[in-house]
Formats: structure tokens, C-alpha cells, sequence
């Protein structure tokens, strides 16, 4: 099929402002755009920049804008996309070249919650148990790979970039929820406050972009609710 | 670590604001709605007058109805005012300026509201 | 960082635009509530003056912001009960699109109707 | 910029992470990454990793080190193996001491499930080794890996390219990165230097691995008149998605999928009577190209089928959620109902810089360390692989490798102090960047990629001989030439990832020469390396290691003989 691709290009070394750069070749339907990024970078211009890896979505490296919403570029097919893609780079960080963004503000975020399994209890010998129930509990939110696709498609986190946003909260969720863990009253500490999980409205535009379908609002709800009970 | 920002003290204020919003806004729901059933719609424009009002503020019933969904809606409103201000006035001074002038609107109002309702002496019926 | 227009270009799901619709009516009821304590309070000053103003009320234009008025109180307060239930019901959140739908069905069964009837009269 | 460290770790995948934990507290120490950490390509690793708990059934390290030496085809260093399987024991329990979530049996314990060539009793039957975390093992270990990092204030150089290492008066000083954010190339001098940096599995072109994994470690090693070891060992995971390579897991097989040919055939009973589908995968990736050659590929096309229709959504949903996944998003086909497409897939390298057992880089037949070099991971070569990996042995390699790696730098740091760095020590790495960014050549890189992976897919990979490979050095010469024209349009200095695909691209050519002609020279067919010319193993002539030497002249082959403790060599037969 004959696809279009319309990419915002950007590089503040040559570039004053954002321009529109477009690209038009044959590919598969079953492509992943990924393949069409590469064919783009590899074929008719080596310096459109973006991020890549594993290309099975798995790394978390190319979250952007497809068509206007959050993806992977590397876990959807060009047959999914229609003959004119729009692909801008994700919104809400700072954009250092074409897609590329700067995620370092996302990641110390990540890092703010606390992200590891804290015990007081000395370990024992062999595995601590934990019931095939327990373990359930926090499934979901284990299967975060720190793309991004979600912060950045929150309108609480475009409003203001302070809210810890929904990835952290994922991350804290992740933990305490995990019945081996202690330390559940630091990482709620950093929780309860305007920026952290109270900033969410659950618009579920996290839960659209995860690229892992995690459901994020509920982790959030889920967090909110402990914030509660522990409260009341 | 740009933009990290050292997240703020817990203070549990935004946890009560939350619950708050959401046992208000239940509240709300029969009392908000019961009122534009009564005055919007039942009756509506065209039948509302000083008469009205008087017949109604005559029973003490309609008179706590309407104070309760006043303070309720007042709190609730300025409260999903302040959190719009919060996300989208982020420089300091402003934020606070904003935020203020929410509060003291918001004060003045309840109370402009309050004593309507609670002064009010409807006049003997001719 | 992102600018007012842009909140509109996202693709976010259903659930984006409920939230838009949520905010807009809820600072809009506000609104409305402001100017309504000040007419409410001006009965204090006898039925002269608060029956006069009431003429406003009964204008046309009047007559159909308040059918607006209703149609945002309706839709944040149902609204408002969708996000309630989410919320202290988390297992509810994998039916999100599905309850978003719903409150937009719901409430477009409520106030066409309502919508007709009240403007009906400005018609009269 | 010249920065001074203890001790420099180069990669941030499994093995990385492993060593820069040993290495956090006890020493100033800095990790280097071209990928942000959780990129890494240890987050794919999906089906488990081994290790004798025996939370199922009866199971002993003995019992997995006889597996992993005859899975090696005998090739392995058994004493190496030894500390693997030892070790694998204390290693799961540490993570799961850190948190990972791994699955769980009823009564809470960690969860296994069998995997290939895994077996109980010394190959009597498969056994349950494989300890998992649903599919997503490898996710689980790299994010775990991580968070301890966090805890532990590692600090990480995120998406620093390294270019070049430095080695003074035979012991090592350091090396030289590209700092991708700037475009300024950096110098790190430092006492020790871990290589952790993975495999090289992009020189084919249908792969499991990741665009980054281009061989950068074995290659500036390599440079460096280091030798690679086994390099002509290079492991085709049976089942990868047709045409992609995207990985289905051997877990799949572990929880009951079933290879079938165009005739509906469970063809691998004719391959491996005891094991079926569960042989190990030198063995399955062979019987698959078999199966194709003679005609019964699925629509006689070169694919067959992996069946997992028959184990219901509950097996699926729950312990192969992600598989189930890629081939719903990929193939746009429900593994409920139809069985999978699939095909052989590059994947894994057994061979790699060789160290000894404490991670020590070792640059001769003797054994001789390079004091201050270290390597770990899928870069290494220990061997404990040997000829042929077992599923859920890298895993196992990365981290307990990559711990001793890591124990022995935080010891040598302690002891030594740092060599002078040479004189302009950065300048070979300026000039492979200026080379680059300055070329007028007309060559697209990518073109030179596309030859190099069709033809190494073609001549070098599941099934070789003389001919194919002949022909494959002539193919490298001319790429080589042709790399030399290699054009760039960007000539920017900011996240320049054009230079960085060039440069990567100059690596993968060196790492298949080198795999070419050790595959070459090895006239015998043992694990993965299988000659058509000479289809029986040569015990008697080959059962050696090959080190690979660059030379002005070329590759020079040397070899060192294979450690046997316990297991004497027998053929292999599952
Ligand atoms: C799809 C798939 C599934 C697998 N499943 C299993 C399994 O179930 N069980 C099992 O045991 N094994 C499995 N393996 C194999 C195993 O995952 C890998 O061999 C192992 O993870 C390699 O880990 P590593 O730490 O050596 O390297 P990697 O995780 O690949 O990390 C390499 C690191 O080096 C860095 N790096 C590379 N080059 C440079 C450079 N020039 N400068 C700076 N940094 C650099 C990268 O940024 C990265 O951080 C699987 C492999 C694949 C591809
Ligand atoms: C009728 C019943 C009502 C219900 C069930 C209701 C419910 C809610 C809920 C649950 C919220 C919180 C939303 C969130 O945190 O994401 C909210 C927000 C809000 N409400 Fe109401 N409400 C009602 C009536 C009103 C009235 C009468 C007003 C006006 C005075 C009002 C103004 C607001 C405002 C301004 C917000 C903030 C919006 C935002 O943050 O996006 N609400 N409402
Ligand atoms: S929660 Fe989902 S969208 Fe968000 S960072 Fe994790 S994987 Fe990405
Ligand atoms: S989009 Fe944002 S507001 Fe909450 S539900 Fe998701 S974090
Ligand atoms: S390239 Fe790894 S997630 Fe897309």
C-alpha cells in the first residue's frame, strides 16, 4: 500500500520552529510503523531521530503521538492506520530532536515514589510465600515498561507539570499492593498530596494509551481508596 | 532531575477535598435537581414571583432545603473552582492571587445567600 | 507547555471529552450560581423591585440558558454519579467506555424531552 | 572531558545491573548505557530462568548441570557450569528477595514450569526448572534489577554510546564513550571496566533481538587484540514469528504447544523420541529447516506451524499473556483458534569475550587475565554454554556472571590503583566519529546492513558449509569496502543517531567476520554450528575452543582446550 507520512520535525540546532516533513512510499499493511520510521530514516532521510529498540513493544522507547493519540510506533500495523499517518513526538516533555523527547523529568518522578520492594523483616532463607491471591493483586501493574504514553497523554499532567502522573502512581501501585512489603506509609506520603494521586480526575486517557493495557485509573482508584481507609 | 520537584508534605487536605466533592456532590444530586425540577420545571419562570417565594419561605422546610443547597453547592463549586485554578494558574503569585479572590467571592456570596434566606420575612398574606 | 486548543487535538478516549463536558458545566453551574445568590438577595429589597427583575428572567434568551443551565446541572450530575461509582468501586473501571456511554445515553434520555418541554414555552 | 571512576560498568541490561549492585557503596561507580536502563533487551526475556528449587518436584543442581553440559554438546567448561547451577539457587531466592513478582505455586512458592532439555534423573524426563514470572521473566529481572539500583543510588551515564577501550601497559585504563545528548565524546579512566553490553543478534534478518543489539562490546574489545571465543556458536530460536522473528517463547512448548508441518504432523516426534518438543533448540531449529527443505514447510512456503489451540484460554490468558499478545497484534490471529506461523530465529550468542570464572577477561589459551577488564552477560563467554544454550541459562548466566563479575572488580578496585591514561586517548574514538560525520561516500548504510543480513541468514546461519561460508567472507570483504564509502546526512551533533547506526553497523561486521571464520574453520557439526560438509561431531579434533585474534592479516585462530569435571562426553541423544 502507498502510506504518507506526515512527521513534525524538529532539531533547535538548525530548526526555529517545528516543521512538517512528509514521506510517501510503498509498504506492507502489515508493517509496524516502526518498519515505516526506519524505512523514512534508512532510505530517504538519516536524520529524522526517534528512539527505538526491542520493536515489539516491550522496551518502551518509542511512545509518540500516532494520529493523535499515544502508541508504540513498533505495535501498530500500518493497515490499522489508514494511507496518512500523523506522527507527532509525545507531548508534555521537552522535545530535543523530532520525536525524541527529554524524559527525565517523567523518570525522577518514577524514582520519587519510591519504586522497590522495601523490608524491615531480615529475609528468610528460601522464598517469602505469597498466595497466588496476593500475587494477583498487583498483576497488572508489574507489566509497566516506563514509556511514558501514559503521563503524557494525561490532561492533569499537560495542566501542570508537577502532578507525579500516572506512570509513578502505576509504579507505587506496584508495591503497595505487594504483600511483601513495608514500605507502603513512606511511598503514600508522597501520594497524598495536591501532586500526587489527588490530581487525577479520571479522565482514563492513561488507560487508552497503555500500550501494556494496564488499567491505570484503576491502579490510581485503587491507591486513593488505601489513602482512605487509611485515613478514616 | 529537572522538574522532579521535591513533592510537597502530605497534609490530608486534597484526600478530605475528595471525599468531600463526592458525598456533596450525591447530596447535590437530589437536592440540585429536586430544586430545577421545582422551579424550572413543574413551575416554571412564568409562575415564580415575590408570591412564590413568599408562599414557599412560609414553611421552614423549603427554607433549610435552600440553605443546605446553597452551602453545599457554594463549597462544592469553589472547591471544583480552586482545583481548575490549581491546574491551570501555576505561577506562584498568580495561584494565590487567583485562588483568593475564589475564596473571598465565594464568602461574601455564602453569606450574601445565607442571610437572604434566613432574613427573609415574607409579608402577611393580604 | 500545552496550549488551551490542544487539549481539543488528543485522542484521548470517551472519557477525555466526558471530563471536558464535567469541568465546562461545572464552572459554568458556578457561574450561574454567583448571579443567582445576588438576584436571590435582592428580595430582601420587597417584591417591587424582585418582581421587576424577574421580567429579565422571562426573556427569551433567558429562557433558553436556563434550558442550558439544566442540560449542565443534568449532564455533571450524572456525570458526577459516573465518577462516584468509579471511585469507590474500582472493579467497575474495566467497563470505563462502557459507563461513559452510558451517561451520555442517559442523559441525552433526560433532558430532550425536558429540552422540549421547557421550550415549549419560550415557543408560547 | 576526561571523568575519573573505581570502576566503569558498560551496559545496563541483567548483567550490568548485577555487577553495578556489587559495585554500589564500595567504590565510585558509574554505569554507561547507549539504552536507558529498562530498555535493555534482558526486559524480552520471557519463558523463566533455571534454577534447581525443585518447588514442584524433586530436582538438584547436579541434575541441571548434566543437562546444561550435554545441552553444550560437551563443549561447556564444566567447572564454569558447576558455579552456574550452584548458583542459580541463591540467585532466584536474592530476587525474589528484592521483590520480583515472580508467578506462584498453591502454597506460595515460587512457580516453575518445564522448559527445553531441562530433565530430572539425568535426561529421563522433563522436570519443572524453570522459574517464571509469567511470561514476562526477563521484564521482571531487568525492572527488579533496576528498582535495587534506585535503592542503592547507582549512578547511571543514561545513553552513552561507548566507543573505544583503553588499555595501558597490558592492563586497562578506561574507555571512551559518545555522549548522544551533546555529541561529545567523553573519557571515562577508570581501575576496572565490566563489558556487559548483550549479543550481536542484528547481523541476521530474521532475529528475536533488538535493533540496538549490534555486537558494540565484542567488537571495540575485539579491537583491541582481545580474542572472541565460539563465535561460530550462534543459537536460531525455533519458534519466532514468521518473518519478524519476534520471539514466542519455548514456554510456550513448556506449557503444551506442539510443532506441526503442512501435513499436520507432530514432526518432532521423528527428531526427539524422549522430548519432543521440548528437545533443546539446536536440535528443533534444525528439524523445523528439515521439515521446509523437504517440502513440508505449511503452502510449501518456508514456515510451519506452532499449535497452541488445544490449551484453552485459561493456559493463554494467565501464563502466556504476552505471546498470546504479540500474535494477536502481529499476525492479527487468534493462538485460540488457529495455530501460529513460525520459523527459526536468530537469537542468542554462545560465543563472546572470554572470562574466567570471576568475570576476568582472558586473552590467551592459558587463561591469562587482562588485569581490570571484566566482561558479563550475553557479551561473555565463560563457557557455560558451550555449543548450545539452554532456554532460561542466559538469565541465570547474566546474574550470577555478573555478580562475580562484579565481586571481583569491587576486590581489584580496592587493591590496584588507576594506570596513567595513555596520550590522546580519545583520539581513535574522534576519529571513527569524524570519519563518519566527514565521509563523501555515496554507500547507504542501510543497504550494507540488508546485504550483510540476507546473505549471513542465507550462508551462515541454521544449516553451513564450506561453500556458503567461502562465499560469505568474499560478501564481507565487499561490504567492508563498501562500508568505507558509507555517506551521512546528518551531520548534526545532538542524538546524531545515523553515526550511531553507522557505527554499529561497522561493528556487526566485524563480529561476522569473526563468526565466519571460526565457522570456517570448526569442520565438525556439534550444537549450534552445523556443517552439511561435515555432519558428525569430532571429539577427537574439535572438541576446543576457538579464539578469534584480529590481526593486520585478519582473523587468526587459536584454540584452548574445554574443562571436564564430571561429565564425560557422550553423544548427545534426546
Ligand atoms: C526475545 C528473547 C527472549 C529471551 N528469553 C530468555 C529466557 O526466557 N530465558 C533466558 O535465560 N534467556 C532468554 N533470552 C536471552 C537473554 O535474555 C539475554 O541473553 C540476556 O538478557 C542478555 O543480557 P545482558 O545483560 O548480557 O545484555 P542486554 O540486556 O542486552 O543489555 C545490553 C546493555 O548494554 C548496553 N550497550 C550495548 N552496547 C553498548 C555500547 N556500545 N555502549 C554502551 N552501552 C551499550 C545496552 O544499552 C544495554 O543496556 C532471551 C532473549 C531474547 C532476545
Ligand atoms: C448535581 C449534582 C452534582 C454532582 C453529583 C456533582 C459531582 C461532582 C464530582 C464527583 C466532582 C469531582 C470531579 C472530579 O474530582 O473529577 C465535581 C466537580 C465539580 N463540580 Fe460538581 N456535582 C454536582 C453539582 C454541582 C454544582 C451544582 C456545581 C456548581 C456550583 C458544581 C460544580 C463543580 C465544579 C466546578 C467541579 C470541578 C470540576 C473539575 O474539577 O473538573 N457541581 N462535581
Ligand atoms: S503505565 Fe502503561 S503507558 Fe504508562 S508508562 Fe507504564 S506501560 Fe507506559
Ligand atoms: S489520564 Fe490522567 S487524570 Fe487520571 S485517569 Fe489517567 S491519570
Ligand atoms: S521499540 Fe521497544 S517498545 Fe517499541
Amino acid at each position: 500500500m502507498q502510506v504518507t507520512l506526515r512527521i513534525k520535525r524538529f532539531n533547535p540546532e538548525k530548526d526555529k520552529e517545528p516543521w512538517w516533513g512528509e514521506y510517501k512510499f510503498a509498504a506492507e499493511p502489515t508493517d509496524r510503523l516502526l518498519d515505516a520510521l526506519n524505512y523514512v530514516k534508512w532510505y530517504l532521510d538519516g536524520s529524522l531521530t526517534y528512539r527505538r529498540s526491542c520493536a515489539h513493544g516491550i522496551c518502551g522507547s518509542d511512545a509518540m503521538q500516532i494520529n493523535g493519540s499515544n502508541r508504540l510506533a513498533c505495535k501498530v500495523l500500518l493497515m490499522n492506520l489508514g494511507q496518512k499517518i500523523t506522527i507527532e513526538p509525545l507531548r508534555g516533555y521537552r522535545v530535543i530532536k523530532d520525536l525524541l523527547v527529554d524524559m527525565d523529568a517523567f523518570l525522577a518522578k518514577y524514582r520519587s515514589v519510591r519504586p522497590y520492594l522495601v523490608t524491615h523483616t531480615p529475609d528468610p532463607e528460601k522464598e517469602r510465600l505469597q498466595s497466588p491471591a496476593d500475587r494477583e493483586k498487583f498483576d497488572d501493574t508489574t507489566k509497566c515498561i516506563l514509556c511514558g504514553a501514559c503521563t503524557s497523554g494525561c490532561p492533569s499532567f499537560w495542566a501542570d507539570g508537577e502532578y507525579v502522573g500516572p506512570a509513578a502512581i502505576v509504579n507505587a501501585h506496584r508495591f503497595l499492593f505487594d504483600s511483601r512489603d513495608e514500605g507502603g506509609e513512606d511511598r503514600m506520603q508522597v501520594l497524598n498530596t495536591l501532586d500526587g494521586v489527588w490530581r487525577c480526575r479520571t479522565i482514563f486517557n492513561c488507560v487508552e494509551a497503555c500500550p501494556r493495557e494496564i488499567n491505570v485509573t484503576r491502579a490510581i482508584g485503587e491507591v486513593k481508596k488505601a489513602l482512605l481507609y487509611r485515613k478514616i | 532531575m529537572n522538574g522532579a520537584g521535591r513533592p510537597k508534605p502530605e497534609s490530608g487536605l486534597e484526600l478530605y477535598a475528595w471525599i468531600f466533592m463526592r458525598i456533596s456532590g450525591i447530596a447535590l444530586l437530589v437536592l440540585a435537581l429536586g430544586h430545577l425540577l421545582i422551579m424550572h420545571i413543574v413551575h416554571n419562570v412564568d409562575h415564580i414571583d415575590f408570591q412564590f417565594v413568599a408562599q414557599r419561605y412560609a414553611t421552614p422546610f423549603w427554607r433549610t432545603y435552600d440553605l443546605v443547597l446553597l452551602w453545599l453547592a457554594m463549597i462544592h463549586g469553589v472547591n471544583g473552582v480552586r482545583t481548575v485554578l490549581v491546574d491551570y494558574v501555576s505561577p506562584r503569585g498568580w495561584r494565590t492571587a487567583s485562588l483568593a479572590s475564589l475564596y473571598l467571592l465565594g464568602f461574601v456570596l455564602l453569606a450574601l445567600g445565607s442571610l437572604a434566606i434566613l432574613t427573609f420575612q415574607p409579608p402577611m398574606a393580604p | 507547555m500545552v496550549k488551551p486548543l490542544e487539549y481539543l487535538t488528543y485522542r484521548g478516549g470517551p472519557g477525555h471529552w466526558s471530563w471536558i463536558l464535567h469541568r465546562l458545566a461545572g464552572v459554568g453551574v458556578f457561574l450561574f450560581l454567583l448571579i443567582h445568590i445576588v438576584d436571590i438577595a435582592l428580595i430582601g429589597w420587597g417584591p417591587k423591585v424582585f418582581n421587576k427583575l424577574l421580567f429579565l428572567y422571562r426573556a427569551p434568551a433567558f429562557r433558553t440558558g436556563e434550558v442550558l443551565l439544566v442540560g449542565a446541572v443534568l449532564y455533571h450530575a450524572i456525570n458526577g454519579i459516573r465518577i462516584c461509582i468509579i471511585d469507590f468501586w474500582p472493579e467497575t473501571m474495566a467497563l470505563h467506555r462502557k459507563l461513559t456511554y452510558a451517561v451520555g445515553i442517559i442523559f441525552v434520555a433526560l433532558f430532550i424531552p425536558t429540552a422540549i418541554y421547557m421550550l415549549s414555552f419560550v415557543v408560547k | 572531558m576526561v571523568q575519573r571512576y573505581d570502576a566503569v560498568v558498560v551496559g545496563a541490561g541483567g548483567a550490568g545491573l548485577m555487577a553495578a549492585l556489587q559495585l554500589a557503596g564500595r567504590g565510585h561507580v558509574a554505569v554507561l548505557s547507549k539504552l536507558y536502563p529498562t530498555r535493555s533487551h534482558t526486559g524480552t526475556a520471557q519463558g523463566g530462568i533455571g534454577a534447581a528449587l525443585g518447588n514442584h518436584e524433586e530436582d538438584h543442581w547436579e541434575w541441571h548441570m548434566f543437562d546444561t553440559v550435554k545441552g553444550s554438546d560437551y563443549l561447556a567448561d564444566q567447572d564454569a557450569v558447576e558455579i552456574l547451577c550452584r548458583e542459580a539457587i541463591e540467585t532466584v531466592y536474592d530476587l525474589e528477595h528484592w521483590g520480583l513478582p515472580f508467578s506462584r505455586t498453591p502454597e506460595g512458592k515460587i512457580a516453575q514450569r518445564p522448559f527445553g532439555g531441562h530433565t530430572r534423573e539425568f535426561g529421563k524426563a522433563p522436570v519443572r526448572r524453570s522459574c517464571y514470572a509469567a511470561d514476562r521473566t526477563g521484564h521482571m529481572i531487568l525492572q527488579t534489577c533496576y528498582q535495587q539500583c534506585i535503592k542503592h543510588d547507582v549512578h547511571f551515564y543514561n545513553e552513552y554510546h561507548v566507543l573505544d577501550l583503553l588499555i595501558e601497559n597490558g592492563r586497562c585504563a578506561g574507555v571512551v564513550a559518545l555522549c548522544l545528548a551533546t555529541g561529545e565524546i567523553c573519557t571515562f579512566h577508570a581501575k576496572a571496566v565490566l563489558f556487559a553490553t548483550g549479543g550481536c543478534g542484528k547481523m541476521y534478518r530474521v532475529s528475536s533481538n533488538a535493533h540496538s543489539l549490534t555486537g558494540d562490546g565484542m567488537a571495540v574489545v575485539y579491537r583491541r587484540a582481545i580474542p572472541l571465543e565460539d563465535m561460530e556458536f550462534f543459537q536460531f530460536h525455533p519458534t519466532g514469528i514468521y518473518k519478524m522473528g519476534i520471539l514466542l517463547s519455548e514456554a510456550a512448548r513448556g506449557e503444551g504447544a506442539i510443532l506441526r508441518n503442512k501435513l499436520n504432523e507432530r514432526f518432532m516426534e521423528r527428531y526427539a523420541p524422549a522430548l519432543l518438543d521440548l528437545a533443546p533448540r539446536d536440535l528443533t531449529s534444525r528439524a523445523i529447516y528439515r521439515e521446509i527443505r523437504e517440502g513440508r514447510g505449511i503452502e510449501g512456503k518456508n514456515y510451519v506451524h506452532l499449535d497452541m489451540t488445544h490449551l484453552g484460554s485459561e493456559v493463554l490468558d494467565k501464563k502466556l499473556p504476552d505471546i498470546t499478545e504479540f500474535v494477536r497484534t502481529y499476525m492479527g490471529i487468534d493462538p485460540l483458534t488457529h495455530p501460529v506461523p513460525i520459523q527459526p530465529t536468530a537469537h542468542y550468542a554462545m560465543g563472546g569475550i572470554p572470562t574466567d570464572v570471576d568475570g576476568r577477561v582472558v586473552i590467551d589459551e592459558k587463561n591469562t587475565p587482562l588485569p581490570g577488564l571484566y566482561a558479563a552477560g550475553e557479551v561473555a563467554c565463560v563457557s557455560v554454554h558451550g555449543a548450545n544454550r539452554l532456554g532460561t541459562n542466559s538469565l541465570v548466566d547474566i546474574l550470577v556472571f555478573g555478580r562475580r563479575g562484579g565481586r571481583h572488580a569491587v576486590k581489584f578496585i580496592q587493591e590496584n590503583d588507576w594506570v596513567p591514561l595513555p596520550a590522546h586517548a580519545d583520539e581513535p574514538a574522534r576519529a571513527l566519529v569524524s570519519q563518519v560525520l566527514k565521509s563523501t561516500g555515496k554507500e547507504r548504510a542501510a543497504d550494507i546492513r540488508d546485504v550483510l543480513q540476507d546473505e549471513m541468514m542465507d550462508k551462515a546461519s541454521v544449516f553451513r558449509d564450506a561453500k556458503g561460508l567461502t562465499a560469505m567472507r568474499g560478501k564481507l570483504r565487499e561490504l567492508r569496502d563498501r562500508y568505507r564509502q558509507v555517506k551521512s546526512e546528518d551531520h548534526g551533533a545532538r542524538y546524531n543517531t545515523e553515526l550511531l547506526e553507522v557505527i554499529e553497523l561497522g561493528g556487526l561486521l566485524d563480529v561476522a567476520d569473526v563468526l565466519v571464520e571460526s565457522a570456517l574453520a570448526r569442520q565438525e557439526s556439534r550444537g549450534g554450528h552445523y556443517r552439511e560438509d561435515f555432519p558428525k561431531r569430532d571429539d577427537a579434533n574439535w572438541l576446543k575452543h576457538t579464539l578469534a585474534y584480529q590481526t593486520p592479516k585478519g582473523v587468526e585462530l587459536k584454540f584452548k582446550p574445554v574443562t571436564i569435571t564430571k561429565f564425560q562426553p557422550m553423544e548427545r541423544k534426546y
